[in-house]
């Protein structure tokens, strides 16, 4: 186990360190200059003018230093926190942007992820033993994984927002309110909250749903289950068993769905003009504010990482044999 | 008598048409017998095994009948035949390396499949402990994983686990054959061992390792493609086999004194005809030295001396 | 929820932005905005509020500039009137001194007195480079406080055009908050606890709104008898025209200042309306100029441009891509509210009208012909011809625009293609020059017309250029003029004549072709509030609030709604 | 003709080859022209190892192996074509061997393109025949079909055949019969013998004593990677020296003698030796001392050679010193 | 990209679990019946349903697209009609707001659709297999880093990268997506690759080719990879299936092809123009419609292989 966790510890440091350095490069490659957009919003024409605030934001943005210097300085700010000031909402900090946007991305990823995953595999398991729900759960289970993220956005904003008005279909809650721990206030944040979430929730559901039964399938052909059955054990406990040892690959599996989630998040987000940080991530981008998007890429990143990780400890815990110090050999 | 399997057919289905795997097989084994099972490859042996426990999807009992203990077993209909299995049937599998669930501790499942069968776990749990003991094992391996012993521990608490609740009849299929030579021999003695306390009443071991089959069967039953060549007393087959087969297999093995230079062995020409649609009468008679007309009907599965019975029309 | 809740001010914590996120210092507020108190508004902001300092030109939550802070005259885009507003009145006691007089009984939301100083104040810190309004430091002279409400200003180049706007566009500082900003705060501090002179206070802030309070203190209320009818704005972060267009149709929304395509159709059936009823259904803010990058040729040559200026059908863009939402330029470049300068002389002679004919005779003239038979132009060198019309990406309008303008151009054998690369990378090309073709429309509506033209001829041609003049047309002649017109004050016979002279350079040359009017845009839901500026209406002020348009008519409208009810 | 001396096998395993699997340890020996040399031991005892080793598919680590005295541990690409001219060798799984969707002829085409390039194809279907038939393969029965249509012996015949398309002089048989029926078994044991009169030399490696017996002329014991005993096949089956040997044998299933009449005789040879280590005697009455060469690796002892008991028949030792206790274990277990 | 890789089966997975490396249940390799049966795997194939159903599909919108231009009036881009018609005779799909001819719009928008898929898939599987094929097979080292960097793109959020990515080169044809889209969706691949290298790497076969003196590179394409053409076929099909959603998405936020028309660029103006409110359902209804019946019929069509390649599954 030990050193299964080291190696996942290693390429999780070397994603951290490749990510923070790609990170850094962004607004030192794109094109545009960050300088330049904050020069040029103030409209002047004033030659010294022009020089004197070109100074001052170079200084600001710490782009005046030697480039190596620039590196070091940026690592050194992230472990403070910092992640630099915006050039869009000048002079807002990056950090503070980027965590207000947080909660609203992870308040629809969270549940989505967690409850796809769940219902998805309950799903699955049950098609995987039911010919009638299979040849129903499947087909249907295929087309919803299709579907473009949007698109069952779009028509779930239609739909129930514009078409029936059940939903609002845009903001994190409603403009009229003002947070506080209320239940009016919370009752609102959840109608809001819904269409994204099932948006997302649903083209997840049909990955998971498939994927566990064509692992129940292989599962129920195992060595094991057929032992168990030549003894005498009811389906029940067979399936129960098969159910386990099949929720394995998907938790891997989740992790890799992280990042293409988190995508799809991204682009729901930006279909109900929920406040998260897809809405982040478009908008420093139109507004090619480097910094911004850096921070904001920086958070997903590290929330990936993150997820990441806790699934690899959640599967240590679930999985005996990562604790057997049977780590891949080559052979 | 323990079981007696009466012109038991059971095929398998393929798009090609059923491969008649055990076409026809009737024979006995008494109570505190081992009985062993041997043949080339491919002959049916462990179809045998599986017929008389637990046909999976692509079998289907085409006819015949298989009783135990005076009960006959309901072998065609899983779901009739669950009643039946472990307390009376029980089997060893080929794969006791991957017969426990790799995530579940090992004391765990047994509890599982014991609640299965109504056996509260911790009644049995000291007779549990007893018998690991016996196969050389600590009680600790109940709070092991699998992937945490080795093939010849697994193999040896599959044993266990199989026989704990005392099957009338226990099925063990290539139970050593993945294991070096002294796991072997600890294996097989523990099957002996088995039977000697009573833990199961009598026995069918399946292994293509005739030298193994001498050194614990009571009975050995040598098949050929499907059908029955022979069955005797285990050292009968090793020193008198009557059928042809018979002779030729156990003939094409070399003994430990055995040298290339001093005796060659020979093998058996040819191969087994295709069990999907396999010919008429005796099936080796294509590889036969004695093979004439009367070949062309299937002999019937006689006994030709106290407990030796054969099927071959060459024999009288 | 509670309700109501009137009395106790919030005091705004430290962070504010903070403060309206975290539900903690929420409490203190109430927790819903009675709707038939509050005014919903969307389509001034872009992106999270995040700095209420007045001083940079742009950065600032909307109504930073206007609400909160306040300038010393408004000005009417219909009328163009010029009101006094912080002042009570200004006027010119010499050739190069202008003499401006303070209302009496002006406070800030503090408590404070506004006086004099903070005028001087206000106009000194033009003399930090940083300051966007430094460059009045060129032909200003000194700014002196006379009195506790007199301010007087002395010129070394009275440019009178100049004056006025900045007369109305700076907004009064308040010395005792800010006279120890540093010169860097005066650019970067993000203002969290602004404390202006206008109608509204801050009251909350969140990612996606901006929410104003009323100011009971107000001194125009004592002074002018003026009361805000609404005691909130909530002005709505706008994401894009589709989250604002549902949020208007829903009712949730009462004035939306962005451009909602479709929404001629809406005001057809009633369910919006808009200044007009009927097209061009909005006013116009500024002219769309297609600008040709004279550094390179064959955008150098005056025949091409005016070749180029003929080929597109204006009319097509406003009908299809618009929907008829706008209607096409003037061929001065000026906007409708200016009609009234418009020499229809000049315009009759020199003005470009899509003729597709004589686009290609003048082609032909000036020695483009296909050469090598592609079906497009070469240069008279016999060079290929093959541009580039750049147009910030997301900006459908203009995206869609610029493909009905590349086909136009290629039907004439002008070959074109429309390319949208990232609104940055416009705005990087366009500072530095690297670009053919490009759309802009910065120069708006204001106080004189002047303002089109400095844009269109700026000079000197920098390495950067930040304020007009993108195409880099070189004329000293024609900036000279400009220059005149700056210092001649309206109304004159010289303004009249200098102008006609401009407009004459102006579409001769074409240093920018403009191709349709910019609207106002402004759409109403008139379920919550009512009387909206409406066309005819007796006091229909520019219904727009975007930043610097609150002094532009913004307040007035907001002043004269009514409750619906 | 092949000498392995010293040779050592160690597998990097863990991420970046962090720890080390020491697979094969100081192995030396010898195999002759028309000899079979039988390669015994349990499983992971690192059988399969050495002859990869000898077959250069692994690099070794450590020693060398000479083939009619050229070393051949570090063979580039060109030269290993030709040493695989002369030596070959057929693996476990006949079914493995074959790749699966391709039809078995494609073995022989694969060889000849690299090795025969100009000979034309009349005189191939020769050669391939005369090969064929020195297994006993009729060609019309085997060629032109998919692996699985045909029977493990068959297909290890085939696998023969090909090694002898290429008049090789050393073949590595890698448990070549252990997947094989016992019909056919000693089919593919007689063609080794065969093989042998024509003066082939053969590293046989099994973990089935009976079966070394029948062919081999010496045989070679290995634990843990390491030589415990060698000698020819005759005085080590019947004289075993180490432990580890006798409880090899013991364990056989013979099919004349029960585990039982086995164990007796075992009982009475342990009895005779009386707990004596015939390694540590011999070294002792060298008058030698282990000292250094008892470094230990993994608590192996690493350094420990064999010691000649009688002229051909040598014997290692796990123990560093005679009064520890031996870690292959009593002969026979109590 | 997009959610692609639960229906990869179990082999993708559970290579990277410590301690089950090639012994995946039933992977493409396991499960696959040995030997030349391209005729059987064509029977089966053409008695799916589920392959025919997806192929008919997919086959359909490719052949609509490849053709239907032909036989169009109107340019996608041309004010063609009256703005904002809904769906007539003369315009089976509607107009936008411009008057454009949704139909036109839609059929060039599947050229694009197949070509992001067709290059965006094949570009990621040449990546991914090559990737996955060197790590499998040298082993070693260079396993140890190639798994480093496929386990580092695999954590990265691709989709954001591909954002920048395309935000920074600005260049925006559909190749130049494809690509990017590529170069970000291989690591699965790899690493199932990888895993189908590594258990057929220690096929004696192999070795055997290496004792033929053959180079690896060879062996690699002449024995390695036609083993896994079924599974490298699945494979390039949810990756065709991938690559276009992603494609779509990126569209969407608007960061499409400029000079072309896609699917996901439809979708993009019909919301940028309210289409959602002002009720011009047809605009943005066919373009995601056909990316989810081609995405979903390639779905579809692989799990219909992967019964045909898999005979395990062809029970269910
Ligand atoms: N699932 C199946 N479908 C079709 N034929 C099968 C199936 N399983 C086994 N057979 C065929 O049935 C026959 C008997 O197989 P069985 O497994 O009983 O042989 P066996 O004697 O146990 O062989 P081995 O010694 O190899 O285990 C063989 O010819 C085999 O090909
Ligand atoms: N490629 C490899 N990487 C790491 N360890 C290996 C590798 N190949 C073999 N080993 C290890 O080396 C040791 C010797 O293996 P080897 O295959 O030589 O044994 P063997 O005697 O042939 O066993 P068997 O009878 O099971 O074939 C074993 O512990 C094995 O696990
Ligand atoms: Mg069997
Ligand atoms: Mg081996």
């Amino acid at each position: 186990m030990r050193g299964y966790l080291a190696r996942k510890t290693l390429v999780y440091g070397l994603t951290f360190v490749v990510a923070v350095t790609l990170n850094w490069l962004i607004p030192r490659l794109m094109p545009g200059d960050p300088v330049q957009r904050m020069v040029a919003r103030a409209a002047v024409q004033h030659p010294e003018t022009i020089a004197s605030m070109t100074d001052y934001y170079e200084r600001t943005f710490g782009l005046d230093l030697p480039i190596w210097q620039q590196y070091l300085n940026y690592w050194a700010a992230l472990f403070r926190g910092d992640l630099g000031t915006s050039v869009w909402l000048f002079p807002a900090p990056v950090s503070e942007v980027v965590l207000d946007a947080v909660p609203y991305t992870l308040g629809i990823m969270i549940p989505a992820i967690l409850l796809s995953f769940v219902v998805g595999n309950t799903v699955g398991a049950m098609a995987a033993r039911s010919r009638w729900l299979d040849n129903v759960a499947l087909p249907v289970g295929y087309l919803v994984t299709a579907m473009p993220y949007m698109w069952l956005a779009i028509l779930l904003a239609w739909g129930f927002g514009v078409a029936l008005g059940w939903f609002p279909v845009a903001g994190g809650y409603d403009f009229g309110l003002v947070p506080q721990w209320s239940w009016s206030f919370a009752a609102d944040l959840l109608q809001h909250w819904f269409l994204p979430f099932l948006s997302l929730f649903l083209v997840s559901l049909g990955g998971w749903a498939i994927g566990m039964r064509n692992l129940i399938i292989y599962e129920l052909e195992s060595d094991y289950a057929n032992y168990l059955a030549a003894l005498g054990a009811p389906k029940r406990l067979i399936r129960q068993y098969a159910f386990r040892n099949a929720q394995l690959p998907q938790i891997t599996g989740l992790a890799l769905q992280l990042g293409t989630i988190l995508g799809g998040a991204l682009v729901t987000e930006i279909v109900f003009a929920y406040p998260g940080l897809g809405k982040l991530v478009l908008s420093a981008i139109q507004n090619q504010d480097f910094f911004l998007l850096q921070g904001t890429l920086l958070f997903v990143v590290i929330g990936v990482l993150v997820a990441n990780f806790v699934i690899d400890i959640v599967y240590v815990l679930v999985d005996p044999r990562t604790r057997t110090g049977l780590t891949g050999g080559t052979a | 008598m323990a079981l007696a399997v009466n012109d038991l057919k059971v095929w398998y289905r393929t798009r090609r048409g059923d491969v008649k795997a055990l076409d026809g097989v009737t024979f006995e084994v008494a109570d505190g017998e081992i009985m062993g099972i041997a043949g080339e490859s491919g002959c049916g042996k462990t179809t045998l095994g599986k017929a008389l426990i637990r046909l999976d999807t692509r079998m289907k009992h085409v006819g015949g009948t298989v009783v135990l203990d005076d009960d006959e077993l309901p072998i065609g209909d899983d779901n009739a035949m669950r009643r039946h299995r472990y307390r009376e049937v029980s089997l060893i599998p080929q794969y006791a390396m991957s017969a426990m669930n790799p995530t579940r501790k090992i004391g765990r499942m047994i509890r599982d499949l014991l609640g299965a069968h109504n056996v509260r776990y911790n009644d049995v749990l000291p007779e549990l402990e007893r018998r690991l003991k016996l196969v050389g094992l600590e009680p600790d391996v109940l709070g092991r994983y699998p992937i945490e012993l080795s093939g010849g521990m697994k193999q040896r608490v599959v044993l266990v686990l199989s026989t704990l609740l005392d099957p009338s009849l226990l099925i063990g299929d290539e139970v050593t054959s993945a294991l070096d030579v002294s796991s072997q021999k600890a294996v097989a003695r523990a099957l002996v061992e088995f039977r000697d306390h009573g833990f199961v009443k009598s026995m069918i071991v399946i292994t293509h390792d005739i030298s193994v089959l001498f050194q614990v069967a009571d009975t050995i039953l040598v098949m050929y493609a499907g059908h029955l060549a022979e069955k005797a007393p285990a050292k009968t087959i090793i020193s008198d086999p009557l059928h042809p087969y018979t002779k030729m297999l156990i003939g094409a093995l070399p003994k430990v004194g055995d040298r290339y230079e001093e005796q060659q062995l020979e093998g058996i020409e040819g191969r087994p005809p295709s069990l999907l649609e396999p010919p008429a009468g005796c099936r080796f008679r294509d590889r036969c030295p004695l093979a004439h007309d009367r070949c062309a009907e299937a002999p019937p599965f006689r006994e030709v001396a106290e407990g030796h019975h054969v099927a071959c029309w060459a024999v009288s | 929820g509670c309700s109501g809740g009137g009395g106790s001010a919030p005091t705004p914590a430290a962070n504010p932005y903070a403060s309206a996120e975290g539900m903690d210092a929420a409490t203190e507020l109430v927790g819903e905005y009675p709707r038939e108190e509050t005014l919903f508004t969307s389509g001034t902001q872009w992106g999270p509020p995040s700095s209420w300092n007045p001083i940079p030109g742009a950065g600032h939550a909307t109504g930073a500039r206007g609400l909160l802070y306040e300038p010393l005259f408004q000005f009417d885009p219909i009328t163009l009137e010029l009101t006094p507003w912080l002042a009570e009145g200004g006027e010119w006691t010499g050739d190069d001194t202008y003499e401006l007089t303070l209302r009496e009984g002006l406070t800030w939301q503090d408590g404070e007195t506004l006086d004099a100083e903070d005028v001087v104040f206000t106009a000194e810190l033009g003399k930090v480079d940083a300051v966007p309004y430094s460059n009045i430091w060129t032909w200003l002279d000194k700014v002196e406080a006379t009195g506790d409400t007199t301010v007087e200003f002395t010129f070394s180049d009275p440019r009178y055009q100049e004056w006025d706007n900045w007369l109305y566009s700076t907004m009064v500082l308040p010395e005792h908050l800010m006279s120890d900003w540093s010169d860097e705060d005066l650019l970067a501090n993000p203002n969290e606890e602004p404390v202006g002179s206008g109608a509204f206070k801050f009251s909350a802030v969140g990612q996606d709104r901006m929410v104003w309070e009323r100011n009971d203190d107000w001194w125009a209320k004592s002074e002018l008898g003026l009361e805000m009818p609404m005691k909130y704005i909530v002005d709505v972060v706008n994401t894009s025209n589709e989250v604002a267009l549902g949020l208007m149709l829903s009712g949730s929304l009462d004035l939306s200042n962005n451009f909602l395509p479709g929404v001629n159709t809406l005001v057809d059936s009633g369910q919006v309306s808009t200044y007009y009823e009927g097209e061009p259904y909005m006013l116009a803010a500024a002219s769309a100029n297609l600008i040709p990058n004279q550094t390179r040729a064959p955008m150098d040559d005056v025949d091409f441009r005016q070749a180029l200026a003929r080929s597109i059908d204006v009319d097509k863009i406003v009908a299809n891509a618009y929907g008829g939402l706008v209607s096409k330029a003037h061929p001065s470049g000026l906007v409708p509210a200016f009609e009234q300068y418009y020499d229809q002389d000049v315009a009759a002679e020199h003005g470009f009208t899509f003729d597709a004919d004589e686009a290609a005779s003048i082609l032909a003239d000036a020695g483009y012909e296909d050469t090598d038979g592609d079906g497009f132009v070469e240069t008279p060198d016999g060079e290929q011809i093959d541009l580039k019309l750049i147009v910030p990406a997301g900006w459908t309008d203009w995206m869609e625009a610029a493909r009905v303008i590349a086909e136009d151009a290629s039907a004439a054998g002008i070959k074109v293609t429309a390319d949208f690369p990232d609104a940055g990378a416009v705005d990087d090309a366009r500072a530095t020059g690297d670009f053919d073709l490009l759309i802009n429309g910065n120069a708006g509506i204001s106080n004189t017309p002047w303002t089109y033209y400095n844009y269109a001829f700026y000079q000197p041609i920098q390495e950067q250029m930040l304020a007009g003049n993108f195409g880099r047309y070189e004329d000293k002649e024609a900036w000279e003029l400009v220059q005149d017109l700056s210092r001649t004050e309206t109304g004159t016979p010289e303004f009249d004549s200098t102008l006609s002279e401009v407009q004459e350079k102006f579409m001769t040359d074409l240093p920018a072709i403009p191709l349709w009017y910019n609207g106002a845009w402004a759409q109403y839901n008139e379920s919550q509030w009512t009387n909206w500026p409406k066309e005819g209406r007796e006091d229909a002020y520019f219904p727009v609030m975007w930043n610097n348009y609150v002094q532009m008519g913004g307040l007035n409208a907001l002043l004269a709604l009514e409750p619906a009810g | 003709m092949l000498t392995l001396d010293q040779l050592d096998k160690v597998y990097k395993t863990g991420t970046f080859g962090t720890s080390d699997l020491h697979a094969v340890r100081q192995v030396s020996l010898d195999v002759q022209r028309g000899e079979v040399v039988s390669l015994i031991g349990e499983s992971g005892s690192g059988k399969s190892t050495i002859g990869k080793l000898v077959l250069h598919l692994l690099s070794s680590t450590g020693g060398t192996i000479t083939f009619d005295g050229q070393d051949v541990t570090k063979l580039g690409f060109r030269a290993r074509r030709d040493y695989y001219r002369k030596v070959q060798g057929v693996f476990q799984d006949p079914f493995s061997s074959f790749n699966p969707i391709y039809k078995v002829d494609r073995t022989f085409e694969t060889l000849r393109r690299s090795y025969f390039p100009r000979v034309s194809s009349g005189e191939w279907r020769e050669r391939l025949d005369d090969a064929l038939a020195a297994v006993t393969l009729e060609p019309d029965d085997i060629l032109g079909k998919f692996p699985h249509q045909l029977s493990g012996g068959q297909l290890q015949r085939l696998l023969i055949a090909r090694a002898l398309l290429l008049d090789i002089e050393l073949l590595v048989a890698d448990e070549i019969i252990s997947m094989l029926d016992a019909s056919t078994r000693i089919d593919v044991l007689n063609l080794l013998g065969e093989l042998k009169g024509r003066g082939l030399g053969i590293l046989f490696v099994t973990h089935d004593l009976s079966l070394g017996n029948y062919v081999s002329d010496r045989v070679v014991i290995l634990y843990k990677g390491r030589v415990v005993e060698r000698g020819d096949t005759g005085a080590v089956f019947d004289d075993p020296l180490h432990p580890y040997t006798r409880d090899l044998l013991a364990s056989v299933p013979h099919l004349d003698r029960t585990w039982e009449e086995v164990e007796a005789q075992e009982a009475e040879r342990t009895r005779r030796l009386a707990g004596r280590c015939l390694y540590h005697e011999d070294i002792a009455a060298q008058g030698r001392s282990l000292g250094d060469e008892a470094r230990s690796v993994d608590g192996v002892p690493n350094g420990l050679g064999l010691v000649e008991h009688a002229p051909g028949h040598f014997v290692g030792c796990f123990r560093m010193a005679a009064e520890d206790e031996c870690p292959a274990g009593p002969a026979v277990k109590p | 990209m997009t959610a692609t890789q639960p229906t990869a089966g179990p082999g993708v997975e559970a290579s990277e679990q410590p301690g089950v490396a090639g012994a995946t249940p039933g992977g493409p390799v396991a499960g696959r019946k040995p030997g030349g049966d391209a005729r059987e795997t064509l029977y089966f194939a053409l008695r799916n349903p589920k392959v025919i159903i997806g192929l008919v599909v997919v086959l359909g919108f490719l052949l609509l697209g490849l053709i239907g231009p032909a036989f169009l009036r109107y340019a996608p881009m041309d004010y063609a009609g009256p703005p904002m018609a809904p769906p007539s005779a003369d315009f089976p799909f509607g107009t936008t707001t411009f008057g454009q001819d949704v139909f036109a719009q839609f059929v060039a928008g599947l050229r694009s659709t197949f070509l992001v898929g067709l290059l965006g898939g094949g570009v990621a599987a040449v990546i991914g297999m090559t990737i996955g094929f060197v790590a499998g097979y040298r082993g070693g080292l260079i396993d140890e880093l190639l798994n480093m960097l496929t386990n580092v793109v695999l954590v990265i959020p691709g989709f954001v990268v591909l954002i920048i990515i395309n935000a920074y080169l600005g260049v925006r044809s559909v190749p130049m997506q494809a690509l990017y889209i590529g170069i970000f969706s291989w690591p699965w691949v790899a690493r199932a690759v990888r895993a189908q290298t590594l258990s057929l790497r220690t096929r004696d076969f192999i070795d055997l080719a290496k004792l033929s003196g053959v180079g690896v590179g060879t062996i690699l394409r002449r024995e390695v990879a036609p083993n896994m053409y079924s599974y490298l076929f699945m494979t390039f099909v949810l990756l065709f299936g991938g690559s276009i959603l992603t494609a779509a998405s990126l569209d969407f936020i608007g960061l499409g092809p400029t000079n072309a028309m896609s699917l996901g660029l439809m979708m993009n103006q019909a919301v940028q123009w309210s289409a959602l409110h002002l009720g011009l359902w047809w605009w943005f209804v066919p373009p995601g419609l056909g990316i989810t019946l081609i995405v979903g019929s390639l779905y579809i069509m692989n799990v219909g292989l992967d019964e045909v390649f898999n005979p395990k599954l062809r029970e269910m």
